[in-house]
């Protein structure tokens, strides 16, 4: 094999089998943080990039988005939802697992403002976003969803540490604002920020947000939630509608700009 | 010596195992982890014609120690795999078997025709519908399978293999398929399977039905090929749920003279190498070699 | 309320979960355990008119997520059960449902007859070898299942259920039983599977070919119940591979009105009871009922 | 369910699932030894019995027979042989498993000496064995071979903490005698040694203790290893072809008296 020259062609780091370790699992309330040791990884993760975890006893990994990664650790916050993730969720501290990474594309830097929609696990990659976006200097706004006050530790564990101030939207009012992160969104933008809208979360929030981007001609990111195999391109699991033709979330995306995406 | 060359069907391959179709695409995602001539083959995507969108998301759902996939034969068509895929393939040194299948019997010899330059060996997917037979696979159909094989065999001058589903009946199949001219056989395809979402309280995938696929599907695989390997004279490529050189093994004393490996690569991308590694390891140990055991089941005691 | 009563064939079971034949004998091995009556029903070990010693060993070996049998149904012959078990397993007041199986028709009917005293159902397993007809299965042969079914429904006047197998084709089959007058279905009975000894290079089981069972055929047979399903107005009890309250509501939704858990006793001889407590805590917590789900997820969006 | 009365009817302690911890996990060469705690168990395991452990990821339970159970652990000496047992020897101590006990029956005390012959992980219920006929003031003679050395760590943990003297038998003659253990017995009963011969091992070597047993005339026993499933009689699947008909291993053995068994 040829080893490519990067000046002439930059192109992503190519992705290989890394062996891990979990050297930390906390309870965040429904979710879990895993900090996994990745020592062999020499390439960083971008934002909205993900890896492809294997979970013992099960014949398919699982992609996760990183909310860190620092010193040949990745921080990965997971929610429990099939046998995968509840499996994984439970495995001690020191059990060495693979990942395949770093795998996927990632946000795109905005020229200024950065305002980040996200509900669930999906503050995972909008934080480790706004931890980039902050030491590029850019200015962040964070509105956050939940249910009810579930999400508390996970918006102090990810969100706070990095000294920001996110809104809390609640369904049930019990903490922040009772409604949706989106009115968040709509008043920022309604209000004339220049903000690059970012949004992870289920699918009818991200549309939710997509719209207002649109409405306000704002660019808007989403990262796209498909069922994935190999995570590298390979099996056609992963199809994304977009309006350039059908593509794979796995090597296409992600992040997809909001108005590539058919809805 | 190596112990793991294997000739079939005049096509000499180094190692016997290959990679599965549908699971790795046309190889380039893999091609910077090792050399794709290091494998024994690589089997492609399957081709059709034209191209395919294929079916609505969720396309694939995990099951216990096995996985459904109803990716609904997604795919770019012929003539842009001839242009942009099968020639870098070819280059990298690898044997090539070519998955092939279409709508109706002219298209599978159409898209044989067109890819024959690359391919080492043809594998015909009768698991795909018949649109002019009811959308019924052509493997359940004894007559339209053989029709697609001797269109086929007229198209190319490789040796042909059929590949024939686990859902329907094999041996009348395999039969009527030896009389069309059929160099040889690959099995199994998937086995239809279902999920059902709890919370949606509707079957997971897009598609309803999906293809089993993986570990928990070897049991009937390894039957299959044995029951088959009774019944032919032609040579055996077996797959299904092989996720260790151990599993190799098992397909090989049923009968199977090559093997090939499709989940096991999403759950390792390096499993095709490290099986045929494990091979290796283990005919240097006994000072055996892998045709040794190619059937070996069948030899009375 | 019981959420999870259902009627089956006006036969009222308490909760849907009956245990599977064979994998739970006459019930006395696990009666010190949990009072049977707490379960929905017992299936018994199949029955047949004469004694049978049954399939050389191993008769068993695990595989991925399954396990392969050949027990050989062995069994005592009718005449030990009527007088030893089916009094006693009455006495404990559980439901009781007979699977019974012959060489031929008559042997169905026979004992079909001599065990209906203590029989809320009759189970006739149709994947044991028709003795007159090349030893191929009754359920592969529509014709002569269909004369299996007659006879039985002559003999008895329980509700006569015919166990499918999943490997002939199904939807022939079940449509030759209901104009032969069978009143519903169960399924699925195992896949035939093979697993390798790679110390002495043959079979494991000493019937070389095995019923595969367990969470491996779960999707299988989710898919199996549902195509039934669409098919048939006639009740269904599903299996294969159930194992949790969840896989149970798989079948729900699939369309299966009782499901039975086999494999699942070996790993956990409470597993039939915690299944049942599970859907009893998963219809309390949603205010929903077990027959809410049977089937639903064949109504449109 | 109506309490059995013990003076009328004496039978076996009923068998129930019990939650089980490892508590120790060593290395003895080619197998492992493993002590669970098994606090709920109040009925005594006799040399001989078994249960029937779960493993992770494994849908059958696996039968193994103790040997030794005292305050409350169970010891279990296990060789990988396939997937389960591989799997369940690499678990860590704390991991927590299910095991179905006591099952089976167990052997007989004989009424002066035993000859104890076995190989490999048959030495597991023959220690078993040899402690309570110890304790009960009987004379003991063990034979033990194996291929070459390597059963060394395992002879010493089980049968040398007993303060007994093991004949050691290899085929290399790497250990102890050059051969078989059946040799050994074989001299011993030639001599007229008046013993009841128990043997636990492979078939063949099970077999050809059997055959001395007979041509002496001594009662003998052996504990017959059959596939299991259920362990406690609802599978039918370990048949076991004797001279009063069939049996089932799991309920009427594993043990079974030599003349009883078709070789
Ligand atoms: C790029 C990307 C990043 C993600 N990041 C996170 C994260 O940081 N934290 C987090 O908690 N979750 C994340 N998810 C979702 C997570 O992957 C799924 O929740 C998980 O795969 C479900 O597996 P399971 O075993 O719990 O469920 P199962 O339903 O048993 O999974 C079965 C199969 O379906 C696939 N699958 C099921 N649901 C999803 C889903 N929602 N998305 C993708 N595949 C699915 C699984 O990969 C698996 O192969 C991400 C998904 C993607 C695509
Ligand atoms: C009464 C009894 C006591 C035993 N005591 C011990 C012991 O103390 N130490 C020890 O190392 N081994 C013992 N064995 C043997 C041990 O149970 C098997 O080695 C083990 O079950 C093999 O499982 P596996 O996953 O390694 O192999 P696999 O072949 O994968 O097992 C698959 C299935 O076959 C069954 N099986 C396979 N081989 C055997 C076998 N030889 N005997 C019974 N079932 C088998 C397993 O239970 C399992 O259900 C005993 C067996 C019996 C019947
Ligand atoms: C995602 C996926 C896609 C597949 N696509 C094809 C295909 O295009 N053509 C084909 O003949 N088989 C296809 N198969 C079947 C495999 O080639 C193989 O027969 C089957 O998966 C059993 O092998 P395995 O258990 O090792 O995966 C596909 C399988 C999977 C999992
Ligand atoms: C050990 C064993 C014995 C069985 N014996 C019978 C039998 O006698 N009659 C029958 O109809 N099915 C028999 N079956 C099939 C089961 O009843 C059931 O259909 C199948 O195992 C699928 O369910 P499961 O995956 O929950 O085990 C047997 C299954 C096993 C595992
Ligand atoms: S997950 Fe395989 S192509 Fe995207
Ligand atoms: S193991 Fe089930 S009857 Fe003996």
């Amino acid at each position: 094999m040829t080893p490519a020259s990067p000046e002439l062609a930059p192109r992503r780091p190519r992705w290989d089998d890394h062996a891990v370790t979990i050297v930390a699992s906390e309870s965040l309330g429904p979710h879990q943080r895993l900090v996994l040791a990745m020592p062999t990884l020499e390439a960083r993760f971008g934002p909205g990039q993900f890896l492809n975890l294997s979970v013992p006893g099960h014949v398919l990994r699982r992609p996760l988005a990183p909310s860190r990664h620092e010193g040949g650790e990745v921080e990965l916050i997971v929610t429990p939802f099939g046998p995968g993730t509840r499996d994984l969720v439970a495995l001690p501290v020191g059990t060495r697992l693979q990942a395949l990474a770093p795998l996927g594309n990632s946000f795109p830097i905005p020229a200024d403002e950065a305002a980040l929609v996200g509900a669930g696990a999906g503050a995972a990659p909008l934080a480790f976003l706004a931890e980039t976006l902050l030491r590029a200097g850019r200015r962040v706004h964070v509105f956050h969803g939940a249910v009810s006050n579930e999400d508390r530790p996970l918006v102090q564990a990810v969100y706070e540490r990095l000294g920001l101030e996110v809104r809390y939207f609640s369904e049930d009012g019990s903490l922040g604002r009772r409604g949706y992160p989106t009115e968040g969104l709509a008043e920022l933008l309604a209000g004339g920020a220049e903000a690059t809208v970012y949004s992870v979360g289920p699918f009818a929030l991200m549309r939710a947000a997509a719209r207002l981007a649109i409405e306000h001609g704002r660019p808007g990111y989403v990262s796209l939630d498909v069922h994935m195999a190999c995570g590298v391109g390979a099996c056609l699991s992963c199809a994304v509608q977009t309006t350039a033709g059908q593509k794979h979330a796995c090597v296409d995306g992600p992040v997809f700009e909001v108005r590539e995406v058919v809805w | 010596m190596n112990r793991l060359e294997v000739d079939f069907l005049g096509v000499r391959f180094p190692n016997p195992v290959v990679t599965a179709s549908g699971t790795f695409n046309f190889g380039r995602e893999y091609a910077h982890l090792y050399p794709l001539s290091r494998l024994g083959a690589v089997t492609t995507k399957g081709v059709s014609p034209r191209p395919i969108a294929g079916a609505p998301t969720p396309r694939i759902t995990e099951t216990p120690m096995g996985m459904l996939n109803a990716i609904g034969l997604e795919n770019k068509g012929v003539d842009a795999y001839v242009a942009d895929e099968l020639p870098w393939l070819k280059a990298q040194g690898a044997r090539v078997i070519v998955n092939v299948f279409g709508d109706e019997a002219a298209d599978f010899a159409h898209v044989a025709r067109k890819v024959s330059p690359y391919a080492d060996l043809i594998e015909v997917n009768l698991s795909c519908p018949n649109v002019h037979g009811g959308r019924l696979p052509f493997a359940h159909d004894p007559e339209a399978a053989a029709e697609v094989v001797r269109r086929v065999k007229d198209a190319t001058d490789r040796p042909v293999l059929a590949k024939l589903s686990p859902n329907g009946p094999l041996l009348p199949v395999a039969e009527v398929l030896e009389a069309a001219g059929v160099d040889g056989f690959s099995l199994i395809n998937t086995l239809l399977g279902m999920r059902m979402d709890l919370e949606r309280r509707r079957p997971v995938l897009g598609n309803r039905q999906g293809g089993l696929s993986g570990p928990a599907v070897k049991p009937v695989a390894v039957r299959l090929v044995y029951e088959l390997y009774r019944h032919t004279d032609r040579p055996i490529l077996g797959m299904g749920g092989i996720a260790s050189a151990e599993d190799a093994l098992e397909f090989a004393l049923a009968g199977a003279r090559l093997v090939a490996v499709g989940t096991a690569t999403f759950a390792d991308p390096y499993a095709p190498l490290k099986i045929a590694r494990g091979l290796e390891a283990f005919f240097q140990g006994r000072g055996e070699r892998w045709r040794d055991w190619v059937g070996a089941a069948h030899t009375p005691d």
